[in-house]
């Protein structure tokens, strides 16, 4: 029997990752007629690594780390579908310091990303960030880089950081399951949209096989109960497609943060 | 009576003090070292909230799976690791022990090309352990996908390359005579090593092994990279989360697994003394 | 020819010169005592026959092959057939006896050989045998560290027994052993030396023991020969300058055993067991 | 011969040992099922072959360079001071660990040990955040008290595999404990504490890699940076800064051993 | 009453019994040699009279104290006063002489002394005395695996003079030196023990040194007490049955160094230096 390699980036604890990712890949398996294994992983380089060089065929990535991916393989790697929300997705900046209202007031302070390769953790915060002239490497006292969202929240809230910034669905997450303190950290300011995260296989494999994953996603429906649990593990209502041109704003932002050389 | 000397070295002595602490001055100042920070109240309530998180312990069942699992996992990475690493570290220690040296004895014939070899395995060892793990692990991934091989042959690499240099500086360390004689009574350098070094240093050089394969065991970096999860990892996950229920679990387990490596250790060493 | 040192001297590292221009040749089947005071260059001397040490500059042939102009095998292949009882027995404190012994063949042994060795010693028979020359064949399995000073002593003795090269150097061999022993041992040594037509080169401290046992003797003083004679010829005069202190005279009590130790040697020196 | 029995040097439990080490060394292999054959592969040569030349050329742009030689500061001063005290708390715990002061103090102190370095360097750093803030010093302190733990089991196996003669003769002369180890021991093992403090020196260059994320700076948050961005020439850059730095201490190591350097008293 | 030892066994812990039933007293200021064969057990006796050892059953009493009895810190007050020159000199290899043989008052100094004298030597000119009268002053500061076995005797013998102990034990202190330094080495050893009437204790393998230099011998054979004489009492026969080899009888070479010492003993052996 032919096994599908799948895995993702690791923006969340892979513990949870591979939580998430049991029911899809039953599913996957039923409609594929592959065995689907899931690989979890610590950093986001080995996913873009070992889905360019073939060492896994399909990875759940961000919008960053898919054109990265493109990037190493001349644009090789498709991506297959993602979902509504990620269309219009943002980023959340949270502090439990009460002086802190607006970004101007960062200047000076401790402040957190996620992980350097974080799309909603990192890249577009910086450009925003740029954009409201806060350059972090000069105008920040510390900048740390937690490694995960659900860390960089655990960060402001311990007082490790004076500030931080963490994707808007985890943070949505987070509060829906009481992991934090509403009452001490508070989102106080919300990026622009953008496209993010994504489905994307690697070069090279069967066409046929493609279409038939890209069909498997967008027939799940949440009205069917046995797939109304995947999709909310999944935190979506609706798979939709995408193309790599969605994320040429991305890579526009990565060149202008120098973060893409 | 002659009159008394005063005792050469003292200038060099004190000349080197003076450096040396002329040295540490800048290093203290770029590290920011304060040790008052550590006793300022604030810090210290900071601090005990966090510990008085630890307790009690994660032990729910499906945690406890987690770290059962992890924890066979992480045994068997790092055991594998560390007998590649070993194999790749006798030889080059071997290669790499001055006192080992033949040609060191006299000095005797072939004495440069010798010392000119022992210097290209000192840059060969450096380059397996100074090039961190991770750029060995992605290097891997690539050759052999993600997966337990690309994170044994990482740490292999890594950990060979700082077996050697231990192995070499414990040789190098212990008692010359008995290598001496043997060497300039025509004998190899390996059955050198065995007669002569050996029965000196091989308590100090399992004690040492033992201790890598306990921190193969503690390796996180590699481990988690390559999608082979393990005891570090989730370590590193419970830390960066700030959960002190489970960091407590598997500090506990850290502890155990050490006690464990000690209990071999003593017993390794009590049947070479 | 068995050695030939040419005007040979060595300084050590720290700037210490230890022999100066010293001239020396020995020839095969020889016995030659080397005496002098403590610091005089004796186990320099035999360190550099026994090619553990280069001179800084002058000449060394021995057995008819100038060691450091030898590839490193050849030299290898040469010092296997040098042996050399150190003055201070260099084996490993947790060694056994018995590896220690063995220990003096690893040169001509396979590699595989000298390992399963130490597994189960390869030549059980033959290290007992030497050990037995020595009247300790029953420590064969003790461990070197829990052996009294002459007891190791007789280890390393036998271990050069054992190797049976063709030049035999001991740097004091008998220096802890009680005067039966002693004469037994260096007994066993000349023995040796001379059922196989070896060459014995011995420093010593106890000038009656070194006129007793070896026909020439050699006097260095300050890493230069004093003088070197056959032992009939070796003077009471001759010895008080030899080790004369170098700052003051020689203290009154020394006269006694010196004249002692040199007219017992000009008597009734035994030859039976030595050539 | 009753002698053959006593003769063979592999007792009977050198012989379970060494067969127990096998037999978990293949199990694990057999557990994880590796086959590195793969490595061995044309095609797995060739990919890690052009996986190292897009490395080269490094960054060596001005800028690049100047931002690297901070870091190395930054890096060697923390990993410096850190090894440092770890050096002096491992010595003062070694001391009763290797069994000078008595069982009771020897099993404590090797607690002490033992918890102290089963405890990674990563949640010392945590922990030292918490305690000092973000920044070097937490990162020093990390690293000096997981070290410290490190260095105090070298140091206490060390002493336990040090002549003893040295310091037996100087306590039979009434010496206090402390005196014989400084004039019998320390003389003896001097050599070998100084090459395992080195050594945990240049690890710790490339520990405080992972300690980047305490906000620690240094050439580990860079490489670590670099290395997520898969901007490979600067991760080439910030890799030779690191190895210069553990060459520097390879060569310290080296020129202190040299004879005339190690005098003792 | 010096030292007393009543009935004291020693086993080591691989089950050797060096020393049974061991009775034997000295006087202060008595001057003793032991004497006997390789593996006697004159180490044991003297480590056993140093402290470093406890028998497995007997007694020990030394200047007038039970050690084993003492709390620590007396035990390690009591130890102040016993000095031990040992058969293989237990020096660090990389130490200075001068800090190996300022080591000898490691006991009576203050801890901050002993620290200091570390990084600059407390009292160069004590060891350099103490270095002078073994006629070894210019080496006081090589380090010790720099110096010839002789040498590195004599900084042992050196240690003990610096420490001034009231019991001097000396296990074979001049194995490696020759007969001059010898000669030199137990002079002095003498005389410090007679300018403080402290008691001297030495094992000896030159018999004749030990006849000429100790008024008492203590003959030792398999770890008991074979004689114990004034050293004009000790006759030819006697010394060969104490030799003489358990296996067989002793070597004809034997005969002759023995007689010689022996009788040079009952002559002229000089008084002068020592009390
Ligand atoms: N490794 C060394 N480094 C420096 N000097 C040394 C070394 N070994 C010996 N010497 C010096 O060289 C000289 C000759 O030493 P050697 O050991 O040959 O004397 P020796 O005749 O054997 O004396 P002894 O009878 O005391 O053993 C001495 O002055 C000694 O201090
Ligand atoms: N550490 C030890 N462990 C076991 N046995 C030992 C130990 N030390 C000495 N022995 C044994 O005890 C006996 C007496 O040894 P000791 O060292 O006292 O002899 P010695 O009279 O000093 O001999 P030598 O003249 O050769 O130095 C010897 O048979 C020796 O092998
Ligand atoms: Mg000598
Ligand atoms: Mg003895």
């Amino acid at each position: 029997q032919p096994v599908l390699k799948v895995s993702a980036i690791p923006d969340e604890a892979p513990t949870e990752l591979q939580r998430k990712f049991a029911p899809l890949g039953k599913y996957l398996e039923k409609e594929t007629g592959m065995k689907v294994e899931f690989v979890p992983v610590t950093d986001y380089a080995a996913v873009v690594e070992s889905l360019a060089t073939g060492k896994i065929d399909m990875a759940w990535l961000g919008g960053f780390t898919y054109v990265q991916s493109k990037i190493r393989t001349n644009g090789a790697t498709i991506p297959i579908v993602q979902r509504q929300e990620d269309a219009a997705f943002t980023s959340k900046f949270i502090t439990a310091d009460k002086t802190i209202k607006s970004l101007a007031d960062l200047k000076g302070r401790t402040f957190t990303f996620g992980s350097p390769s974080s799309t909603s953790g990192h890249l577009m915060p910086r450009h925003f960030l740029l954009q409201a002239g806060i350059d972090p490497d000069k105008d920040f006292k510390t900048v740390a880089y937690s490694g995960a969202h659900d860390a960089t929240v655990a960060f402001v809230q311990a007082g490790r950081a004076d500030a931080g910034v963490l994707n808007a669905s985890v943070w949505d997450k987070l509060v829906e399951q009481k992991k934090v303190d509403t009452d001490k950290v508070r989102v106080f300011a919300v990026t622009p949209p953008y496209y993010d995260y994504n489905w994307t296989v690697r070069g090279g494999l069967d066409p046929a096989l493609r279409k038939k994953l890209t069909e498997a996603f967008l027939r799940l429906d949440p009205s069917n109960p046995e797939q109304r649990e995947i999709m909310a593990l999944q935190r979506t209502s609706k798979f939709i497609t995408t193309r790599p041109e969605n994320y040429s704003g991305i890579e526009a932002a990565a060149r202008g943060a120098g973060l893409i050389k | 009576m002659t009159a008394h000397p005063r005792d050469p070295q003292a200038l060099r002595r004190a000349s080197g003090l003076v450096v040396a602490l002329l040295l540490l001055w800048p290093l203290l100042r770029l590290s920011q070292f304060s040790p008052s920070a550590l006793f300022e109240a604030g810090n210290l309530k900071v601090m005990g909230r966090f510990l008085r998180n630890f307790l009690p312990p994660e032990v729910s069942a499906e945690f406890l799976g987690y770290v059962v699992k992890a924890t066979l996992e992480t045994l068997a990475i790092a055991t594998a690791g560390i007998a590649l690493a070993f194999v790749i570290a006798t030889p080059l220690a071997v290669a790499m022990t001055n006192s080992l040296s033949i040609s060191r004895i006299g000095p005797g014939p072939a004495r440069k090309p010798r010392m000119a070899l022992r210097v290209g395995v000192r840059a060969l060892v450096l380059l397996l352990r100074g090039v961190p793990e991770l750029v060995w692990a992605l290097l891997f991934v690539r050759a052999l996908g993600l997966g337990p091989a690309a994170g044994v042959l990482a740490l292999a690499i890594t950990y060979g390359g700082m077996l050697t240099k231990v192995y070499a500086e414990i040789l190098e360390s212990s008692d010359r005579r008995a290598v001496d004689a043997l060497l300039a009574g025509g004998s190899g350098r390996l059955v050198a090593l065995l007669y002569g070094l050996l029965p000196n240093a091989a308590q100090e050089l399992v004690s040492y092994t033992v201790y890598r394969w306990e921190c193969a065991i503690r390796a996180s970096v590699v481990m988690g990279f390559v999608g082979a999860g393990g005891l570090g990892q989730l370590m590193d996950q419970a830390m960066k989360l700030l959960n002190g229920g489970e960091a407590a679990t598997i500090l506990l387990v850290f502890l155990l697994l050490v006690l464990l490596a000690d209990a071999i250790s003593a017993r390794l060493r009590k049947l070479l003394a | 020819m068995s050695f030939r040192i040419e005007t040979a001297s060595i300084r050590y590292p720290n700037g210490q010169c230890a022999l100066s221009q010293l001239t020396l040749a020995g020839g095969r089947g020889e016995r030659i005592a080397v005496i002098g005071p403590s610091g005089a260059g004796k186990t320099t001397l035999l360190r550099l026959l026994a090619t553990a040490l280069r001179p800084s500059e002058g000449r060394v042939e021995l057995l008819e092959q100038s060691p450091w102009a030898l590839s490193a095998g050849r030299l290898r292949r040469l010092r296997c057939n040098i042996g050399m009882v150190h003055q201070a027995p260099p084996m490993p404190p947790r060694q056994r006896v018995v590896t220690a012994i063995l220990a003096g063949r690893l040169g001509v042994w396979p590699a595989w050989k000298s390992m399963l060795s130490l597994a189960y010693p390869a030549d059980l028979a033959g290290a007992t045998e030497q050990l037995a020359r020595l009247d300790l064949a029953d420590r064969l399995f003790d461990r070197c560290d829990q052996l009294s000073g002459g007891q190791l002593q007789r280890v390393g003795v036998a271990r050069v027994l054992y190797q049976r090269p063709e030049l035999i150097l001991a740097d004091e061999p008998v220096s802890a052993m009680d005067p039966v022993l002693a004469n037994l041992t260096l007994g066993e040594l000349c023995k040796e030396a001379a059922t196989r037509t070896a060459t014995l080169v011995a420093s010593l401290h106890a000038v009656d023991l070194a006129l007793r046992w070896f026909p020439r003797i050699v006097g260095l003083r300050s890493g230069a020969i004093a003088f070197d004679l056959p032992a009939e010829r070796v003077t009471d005069v001759l010895l008080r300058e030899l080790y004369a202190s170098e700052s003051e005279s020689p203290p009154v009590h020394g006269r006694e055993p010196l004249r002692m130790a040199a007219l017992s040697a000009g008597g009734d020196r035994p030859k039976s067991a030595c050539r | 011969m009753a002698n053959k029995t006593k003769a063979a040097q592999l007792c009977m439990s050198c012989l379970l040992t060494l067969i127990a080490v096998a037999a978990v060394v293949s199990a694990s292999f057999a557990y994880l099922s590796l086959n590195l054959g793969q490595l061995f592969s044309i095609d797995a040569a060739g990919e890690m072959l052009r996986f190292l030349q897009s490395f080269f050329p490094p960054d060596l742009s001005a800028g690049f360079l100047a931002r690297t030689a901070r870091g190395m500061l930054e890096t060697l001063a923390m990993s410096a001071v850190g090894t440092l005290c770890a050096a002096v708390l491992g010595l003062v715990l070694a001391l009763p660990a290797s069994g000078r002061h008595g069982a009771a103090l020897k099993a404590l102190s090797r607690l002490v040990l033992n918890l102290l370095r089963s405890v990674p360097e990563l949640v010392w750093a945590v922990l030292t955040v918490l305690a000092v803030g973000l920044g070097p010093f937490a990162g020093t302190l990390a690293l000096a008290l997981h070290t410290a733990g490190v260095l105090g089991r070298l140091f206490a196996e060390a002493l336990e595999n040090a002549p003893a003669a040295p310091a037996q003769s100087l306590l039979a002369t009434g010496a206090s404990p402390a005196l014989a180890f400084l004039y019998g021991t320390l003389p003896c093992v001097q050599p070998q504490f100084l090459a395992y403090t080195l050594y945990r020196w240049e690890t710790n260059i490339r520990m405080a890699a992972i300690l980047g994320f305490v906000g620690a700076g240094g050439l580990g948050q860079m490489l670590y940076f670099e290395l997520s961005l898969f901007h490979l020439a600067q991760a080439c850059t910030v890799i030779i800064a690191m190895l210069v730095l553990a060459a520097l201490v390879d060569a310290a190591s080296a020129f202190m051993r040299r004879d005339w350097v190690m005098v003792h008293a």
